[in-house]
């Protein structure tokens, strides 16, 4: 049995997961997150590991390849890195074994990814550049309407006559949300407006990417139950052959995927310090 | 510094230099030189090499020019290349040219030949409109006199005829050229960690401000030097990159997707330099030498009409194939409508064809290189991490 | 180009009727034993095609019916489901996603797929894009007569003898495979000939707008009259028939001082003449001539009315040289020509029209139209001494219509024009 | 007295001003926009009669007769002490909203800990009270959300960990509390305030009773003056939802191009940058539009863009300025999508980059923008004038001066310290002609 540690450096959180177990098979140890906003990463991020590290009560030889995905640079303790797509594919598998794509919506990106069921990455669409619709949208309107992050969902969900939100710039999209606000528009409806529109979004890269089957969705945002939500929904309106779902340690994808691919190169460099 | 290292760092400062002093330099060494500029894709830089004058290939501004009039002339749903260039004229970074030829290629490029004639009246400003016909009496009479058109303008403008034994000359050069080019690419393909395509990218771009003789030497020596030095092997994916033919990633992104794991082994970046296949000269009538070669042998892009249906795609095919590729990169231009509208044609084509491949737009001065750096490091790492299983 | 009833003249209900038929013609084309002719309006060979006795369907047509039936979004979407960047031409897009939803045209009747496209392709590359596309699509013969550009503002004779050289010995032995029939240039000419008398007409019309008030708006109303003579009828008795009827409504509206009729009814008060540049919007068009209506804005020239031809400037149909009339038909229309000509043209507008501005609807999709508008609005300025307007929207892609900024933009114009006409007085 | 308003309801800020029958500046209000345009709106015209009021009484003559040296002072004090009793009334009021909001469901096991959490931060912050409003105290806006809410914040952080209590959910008590401490119409009257503050304002002094009475007495009066408004005009993003009739209403275009006109005759060039907009007007000798240009439907480069940043780096929007001003070799940015510009800020500082560098570089990247808008509207002619918030910002400014003296040469530059008034302004002369107009009909 093999201890790894997977990083993924996320640019609003940090996410860690100690995996114990080889390639194939094992289990997580322990998950931690912390917000990286508004702090000094590189400092952040050995406080944290440490952290992690001591809610799975191991001490740090007992780890036996670091692995990083997202802004990976930032970790100096790294052994390895792999491309976030390709850890949120493995981290997804794990999570959900019967998925074959994941949905992975974070801070700034969506991307929808298929893959097989050994969470190889078959193909993948990503959001442009332009950050129309993303968490730190949500995040920015949850403060302006003075709602809590964990309160959108539900919000969203009572929701009774959604508003289309069209604009595709979120800076602009915010001013139309303070528009609806002042024509006596419900939080509820402005919340599930903004979902569905960034739903169809979503939606339209998981088609783009022909993913089909269950779908895990990865990331912060598969905490939000409205967005969630949302995406059910087009995907029934539209009558399209996948089937969204969460699961309650999605945000750790990514960082879960990176621990189990530190697993598998350890094999591989054990294997191969062992033929020399 | 290595011998490679002194070559690379003489044509990153020809590709950084906006001011083109080389040009400069090479028209100021004689009285009455002229300097003919010519946008991405193809124009016939035979005929201005044989009227005595220096082609200069114009590929926009790339990431260090700051845009501020150029804007005011392209709303924000145009590429990024038009603004740059017409930058370049407001800021007298072009003013040492006498003519500039505008190659058929798409709308953008066509109005721009229409905008440099309204703001730069002082030069002679060509539509080199190629046929898309490509019958012999058909396509082939039109262009033959639209060149002949072109040999009698720049005669005219050099002061002396443009001779048909000149032409066969420049013709000869060029097709040294492109021996020497395609040479650099199969180097690339055979051993990608020596011939690494940033380098290789700016080898061609020396090409476009470099009189060709110059140009000759420089590929030569690169070639020679590249092979001694000692690189390692990385474990990257092999890819080709299509789409990018008229405005240029910025260098960083380039480098981005060598970082990420890609050996990029083929790509369509300055196909000026590599539009036919074939050496070009034959016997006879140069000119018709031109046109022939330009209707049988032109190499497949998305400017260029296919007459033949169900062919879509096939060169790319071929060329992943002899490559040994793992796969496609996609990389167009933002708002380019030739690459985005050849896009889905193409994919379906290599989908078919069981070539993985991966897609996403640019800008010359595109700054956020995370989202590439992602998507091509995925694309590798699935290589690197399947291949064995 | 019909629209839900606009106006109530004769003509319009005749042009209603004219398209409907056609359609009918076209459900039955193939029973009928007629063949189904796909080509586009900028450079279209009408004449030729019903010669051969060809049925035209005119994919750009159907798209901006879609955009204003508000069925684009859905096409749009469906294309850009298949692969389509969301930067490309939503016309291409559009039409590609009805095709793939079935081809449901815009009278509610399936489109037949074609036995010949027919790319003639003027003015535009993507038409060239679009029909490789199509092509992928259906298994059917392609004609390609490729139209060179006046890059330099002028048709030299080498241009017209390439187009009438393809015309001759592509693009009619391809007629004449397709159809089975013989070329008859009796026909042709015949055909030309009414062409000739429309066109007439149509010219009479588009310059009563010199009159003040206008009776016209060449621009919201202006599509409307360059339907029959830009599509399917170009050489037919029905459109010399409608172009009459035209003719007399407008000249009767002029006598009587009255203006344009628009759908929020008849203009009553003339407040400002403007001169545009740039295709409509579809998706919001009603909305965006309201805008116009209310402040009584009427449209008295325009450049989309040229796109099928630049029939103002003096081009006719000649039925006595019928090769090359066709080919400086196709040759002559707007988006093929060079920046510089469409700076004078409009320039010249303005001056010819008393305009007292001029507006440039800056269309996303149409890279054709809109690079380089920005220089033409600057020359344009400069040469008339009288301020432009710009206003970004798109042909059939409703998510790039922002209603309240180009309204704000218009806004604004309008009321800088009324503060100049109140110093100037 | 009688006078007509113009009213600027922006994306970000709404700013009213108040001119006298003769066409001068009476007095200028400004509060951040919120969800309620009604409100902002009603906010901004009080701000703006208050601050009428002030000016009125400054040139009343018993206040004249005081020693030149001892006038402002006085009215700095009598104004400070005015904005503090304002400042308590919201405080109270928040912490009235915020007490309320903690009887909701999401509290229910923290309620105790997280009402000791509220009532000893409030107390700091009413205790920091004197010390904001006294000559020397550092206010990083003047808008109550700014004042109160970044402080609360502070204060409650490490106060939530003393008592466990999470800090988010502070947060969002907060969030939600302040909405509706915004979204009505305060209910003071000048008098209430003014009067109590006056007693500050001239202990300071060295002032006779006599004359402090007579101060006293001419406060009341100027306080119990009726002010009529003859007409309002309103513009700005927000102007079609005015509650004011079409005619009243003004494209913002017209408005900063006559507001800049009037505050410098000579303009000719005017570029305002807003919170969401940038615009690019031609005027001409007279004040009147010639041409005009704005930013497309994305908002990056504009005032919000510097927003996030302030909101990334925790610092206010006014001492990004400062900050960029000490750059020694402004970075190159090349996205200015407002939305990205937190992580590419983030990338920039992980990679090393200083942050003064970074600013430098980001104000750059915005003024660019606003460069090219410039040129797309015909170019930069002489004089040219900067309004709009941004213009506040003097490392914008500096980019700006920079990059005109590369591109057009020698031009004057033209900014007011009104300057984020221009439109406002511009509506108070359109209500003026339009009152006058009036009259010629009566
Ligand atoms: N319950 C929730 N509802 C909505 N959004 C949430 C919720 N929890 C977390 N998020 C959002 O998730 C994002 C973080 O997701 P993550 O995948 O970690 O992104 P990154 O990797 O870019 O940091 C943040 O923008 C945060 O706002
Ligand atoms: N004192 C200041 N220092 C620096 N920037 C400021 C200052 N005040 C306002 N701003 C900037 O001005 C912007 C608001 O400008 P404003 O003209 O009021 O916009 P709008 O009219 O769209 O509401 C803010 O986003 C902020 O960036
Ligand atoms: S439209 Fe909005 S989100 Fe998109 S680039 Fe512009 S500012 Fe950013
Ligand atoms: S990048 Fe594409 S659209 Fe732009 S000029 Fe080049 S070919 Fe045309
Ligand atoms: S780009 Fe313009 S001319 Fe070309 S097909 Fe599209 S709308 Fe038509």
């Amino acid at each position: 049995m093999t201890v790894t540690a997977g990083l993924d450096v996320g640019s609003s959180t940090l996410k860690i997961a100690i995996w114990d177990g080889d390639a194939q098979e094992g289990e997580v140890l322990t998950t931690h997150a912390e917000r990286l906003r508004r702090r000094d990463v590189k400092a952040v991020i050995p406080g944290a590991y440490q952290a992690a590290l001591a809610s799975a009560g191991l001490g740090e030889d007992d780890v036996e390849y670091i692995a990083t995905t997202g802004e990976g640079d930032l970790v100096e303790f790294r052994r390895g890195h792999f491309y976030s797509m390709t850890a949120h594919a493995r981290g997804g598998v794990h999570l959900v074994p019967e998925a074959r794509a994941v949905l992975d919506v974070g801070a700034l990106h969506g991307k929808a990814i298929k893959m097989d069921g050994r969470g190889k990455v078959l193909t993948y669409r990503m959001t442009s550049q332009c950050a129309s619709g993303s968490g730190q949208f949500v995040e920015n309107i949850s403060r302006y309407l003075g709602v809590a992050l964990d309160e959108v969902g539900p919000l969203s969900r009572s929701a009774d006559d959604p508003e289309t939100c069209s604009n595709i710039c979120a800076v602009l999209a915010e001013t139309d949300v303070i528009n609806m606000v002042s024509r006596g528009i419900s939080i509820p409806n402005i919340l599930k407006g903004i979902h569905l529109s960034m739903a169809g979004r979503l939606v339209k890269l998981l088609k783009a990417s022909r993913s089909d089957g269950i779908v895990v969705m990865t990331g912060g945002l598969a905490q939000d139950d409205g967005l969630v939500a949302a995406i059910s929904e087009i995907v029934q309106d539209q009558e399209l052959p996948f089937e969204v779902r969460p699961h309650p340690q999605s945000i750790h994808a990514g960082a879960i995927g990176a621990a189990i691919f530190g697993a598998f190169r350890h094999e591989v460099l054990a294997a191969r310090t062992a033929r020399a | 510094m290595s011998r490679v290292a002194d070559i690379v760092t003489t044509c990153e400062e020809l590709y950084e230099d906006l001011e083109f002093s080389a040009c400069r330099a090479w028209k100021e060494e004689a009285p009455g030189r002229h300097a003919i500029g010519y946008l991405p894709m193809w124009v016939p830089r035979e005929i201005i090499h044989a009227a005595g004058m220096l082609p200069v290939g114009i590929l926009g501004g790339g990431d260090k020019l700051e845009i501020i009039r150029g804007d005011a002339f392209f709303q924000s749903y145009i590429c990024h290349l038009p603004r740059s260039v017409i930058e370049l004229v407001l800021k007298g970074n072009l003013d040492f040219l006498d003519g500039c030829l505008f190659p058929s290629i798409c709308d953008i490029v066509r109005n721009l030949s229409g905008m440099w004639q309204l703001l730069r009246p002082d030069t002679y400003v060509r539509y080199v409109d190629v046929p898309q016909n490509f019958e012999p009496d058909r396509g082939g009479r039109f262009f033959r006199t639209e060149l002949r058109k072109l040999i009698d303008d720049l005669g005219g403008i050099a002061g002396r005829p443009v001779t048909d034994d000149a032409l066969k000359h420049s013709i000869e050069l060029y097709d040294e050229n492109r021996r020497l080019i395609r040479e650099l690419y199969d180097r690339r393909s055979a051993v990608p960690w020596l011939v690494p395509t940033s380098e290789v990218y700016l080898v061609q771009r020396a090409g476009m401000v470099l009189p060709v003789e110059a140009h000759n030497d420089l590929v030569r020596e690169y070639l020679a030097a590249a092979e001694m030095d000692d690189r390692p092997e990385r474990d990257n994916s092999r890819v080709v990159v299509s789409g990018a033919f008229c405005e240029q990633p910025p260098l960083d992104l380039i480098r981005t997707l060598e970082r990420a794991g890609c050996y990029v082994v083929d790509d369509d970046f300055m196909l000026v330099n590599r539009w036919f296949a074939q050496d070009v000269a034959r016997p006879g009538d140069p000119v018709d030498a031109l046109v022939t070669a330009f209707l049988e042998q032109g190499i497949a892009n998305p400017a260029r009409y296919e007459p033949h249906a169900g062919t879509k795609g096939q060169d790319l095919i071929e060329c992943v194939r002899r490559r040994d590729a793992d796969g496609i990169i996609f990389a167009a231009p933002s708002f380019c409508d030739p690459a985005l509208l050849e896009r889905p044609m193409l994919q379906k084509a290599v989908e078919a064809a069981g070539i993985p491949s991966t897609a996403f737009k640019y800008s010359e001065n595109t700054g956020q290189l995370q989202p590439i750096r992602e998507q091509a490091g995925t694309f590798s790492d699935s290589v690197k991490l399947w291949s064995s299983v | 180009m019909t629209a839900p009833s606009v106006h109530k003249e004769p003509s319009m209900a005749r042009q209603k009727e004219m398209i409907s038929q056609h359609f009918k013609k076209l459900t039955t084309a193939h029973e009928s034993g007629k063949k189904v002719v796909y080509t586009f309006v900028p450079g279209n060979l009408t004449e030729l095609m019903l010669s051969f006795d060809c049925l035209p369907v005119h994919p750009e047509i159907n798209a901006l019916q879609s955009g204003m039936r508000k069925k684009s979004a859905g096409y749009i979407a469906e294309a850009e489901r298949h692969g389509h960047s969301e930067d490309v031409c939503t016309y291409v897009k559009c039409d590609i996603g009805m095709l793939k939803k079935g081809n449901i045209g815009p009278t509610g009747e399936h489109i037949p797929p074609p036995d010949l496209l027919l790319l003639s392709y003027t003015g535009c590359f993507t038409f060239m894009k679009w029909f490789e596309l199509l092509r992928e699509e259906y298994d059917c013969p392609v004609a390609m007569l490729h139209v060179p550009y006046q890059g330099d503002g002028e048709i030299t004779d080498d241009m017209r003898e390439y187009v009438i050289r393809q015309l001759r010995e592509d693009v009619i032995p391809k007629f004449e495979e397709v159809t089975g029939q013989a070329f008859d240039i009796d026909r042709l000419k015949d055909l030309l000939a009414s062409s000739a008398r429309a066109e007439d007409d149509l010219v009479t019309v588009l310059e009563s707008a010199k009159h003040r008030p206008s009776p016209i708006d060449a621009y919201f109303g202006g599509v409307y009259y360059i339907g029959p003579i830009f599509t399917a009828f170009r050489g037919t008795r029905e459109a010399e028939a409608y172009y009459r009827e035209l003719r007399e409504e407008v000249q009767e509206r002029m006598r009587v001082g009255a203006g344009p009729i628009t759908p929020e009814g008849p203009l009553e008060k003339e407040r400002f003449r403007l001169v545009v540049e740039g295709p409509p919007n579809w998706t919001h068009f009603r909305e965006f001539w309201r805008m116009f209506h209310e402040e009584g804005a009427v449209v008295v020239a325009s450049t989309y009315t040229k796109v099928g031809g630049v029939y103002d400037r003096g081009f006719r149909h000649d039925p006595d040289r019928p090769f090359e009339t066709l080919a400086e038909y196709c040759l002559g229309c707007y988006t093929n020509l060079n920046l510089p000509t469409r700076t004078d043209m409009i320039s010249k507008y303005v001056e010819d029209y008393s305009a007292d501005g001029f507006l440039i609807n800056s269309i996303k999709s149409c890279n054709s139209f809109s690079a380089g508008q920005l220089l033409i609005l600057r020359e344009v300025e400069e040469r008339t001494g009288i301020p432009g307007a710009f206003v970004e929207t798109d042909l059939v892609d409703p998510r790039y219509f922002s209603a309240s900024n180009v309204k704000n933009r218009l806004e604004s114009y309008f009321q800088m024009l009324a503060q100049k006409q109140v110093q100037a007085s | 007295m009688r006078g007509v308003i113009g009213i600027d309801l922006g994306s970000t800020t709404t700013k009213a001003i108040v001119l006298d029958e003769d066409g001068r500046v009476l007095g200028r209000g400004i509060t951040n926009s919120r969800s309620n345009y009604d409100v902002a709106c009603a906010v901004a015209r009080n701000e703006a009669l208050i601050d009428s009021r002030f000016n009125l009484f400054r040139s009343r003559a018993a206040f004249e007769s005081v020693a030149a040296g001892a006038r402002d002072g006085i009215m700095q004090r009598l104004e400070l002490g005015f904005r503090r009793e304002q400042y308590s009334g919201q405080l109270d009021d928040l912490q009235a909203a915020c007490t309320e909001h903690l009887t909701g469901p999401r509290f229910s096991k923290v309620r105790d800990a997280a009402q000791g959490v509220l009532e000893s931060s409030f107390a700091t912050l009413r205790s920091e009270t004197r010390a904001l409003f006294s000559e020397t105290g550092a206010r990083r806006s003047n808008f109550f959300r700014d004042l109160a809410g970044s402080r609360l914040l502070e204060i409650m952080e490490p106060c939530c960990r003393e008592r466990s209590v999470p800090f988010d959910l502070m947060m969002g008590l907060y969030d939600k509390s302040i909405i509706g401490v915004e979204n009505h119409v305060p209910e003071v009257t000048f008098e209430s305030n003014v009067m109590c503050a006056m007693g500050d304002a001239l202990e300071g002094g060295s002032l006779d009773d006599i004359r402090s009475a007579a101060l006293r007495a001419q406060l009341e009066d100027v306080a119990r003056e009726t002010l009529t408004e003859a007409c309002v005009v309103g513009t700005g993003y927000g102007r079609a939802r005015l509650p004011f009739p079409r005619e009243n209403i003004r494209s913002e275009i017209l408005c900063h191009g006559l507001g800049a006109h009037a505050m410098f005759p000579e303009t000719r060039t005017v570029l305002d940058i807003g919170g969401q907009d940038t615009k690019a007007i031609q005027v001409d000798a007279d004040g009147i539009v010639e041409s005009f240009q704005m930013n497309d439907r994305c908002a990056a480069g504009c005032g919000r863009y510097l927003g996030y940043i302030a909101d990334e780096m925790n610092m206010g929007v006014q001492d990004l300025g400062p900050m960029a001003l000490r750059a020694k070799t402004p970075v190159k940015i090349n996205s200015t999508c407002t939305v990205f510009a937190g992580a590419e800020l983030r990338d920039r500082l992980a990679i090393g980059q200083r942050r003064e560098d970074i600013l430098g570089g980001l104000h750059r990247a915005m003024i660019l923008r606003a460069m090219s808008l410039l040129a797309r509207s015909g170019g930069i002619r002489d004089e040219f004038t900067f309004t709009g918030g941004v213009a506040n910002n003097e490392a914008a400014v500096k980019a700006l001066e920079c990059l005109v003296q590369e591109n057009y040469g020698e031009r004057h530059l033209n900014i007011s310290p009104d300057s984020i008034y221009t439109g406002a302004l511009g509506a108070a002369l359109f209500a003026r002609r339009h009152a006058e107009g009036e009259k010629e009909v009566a």
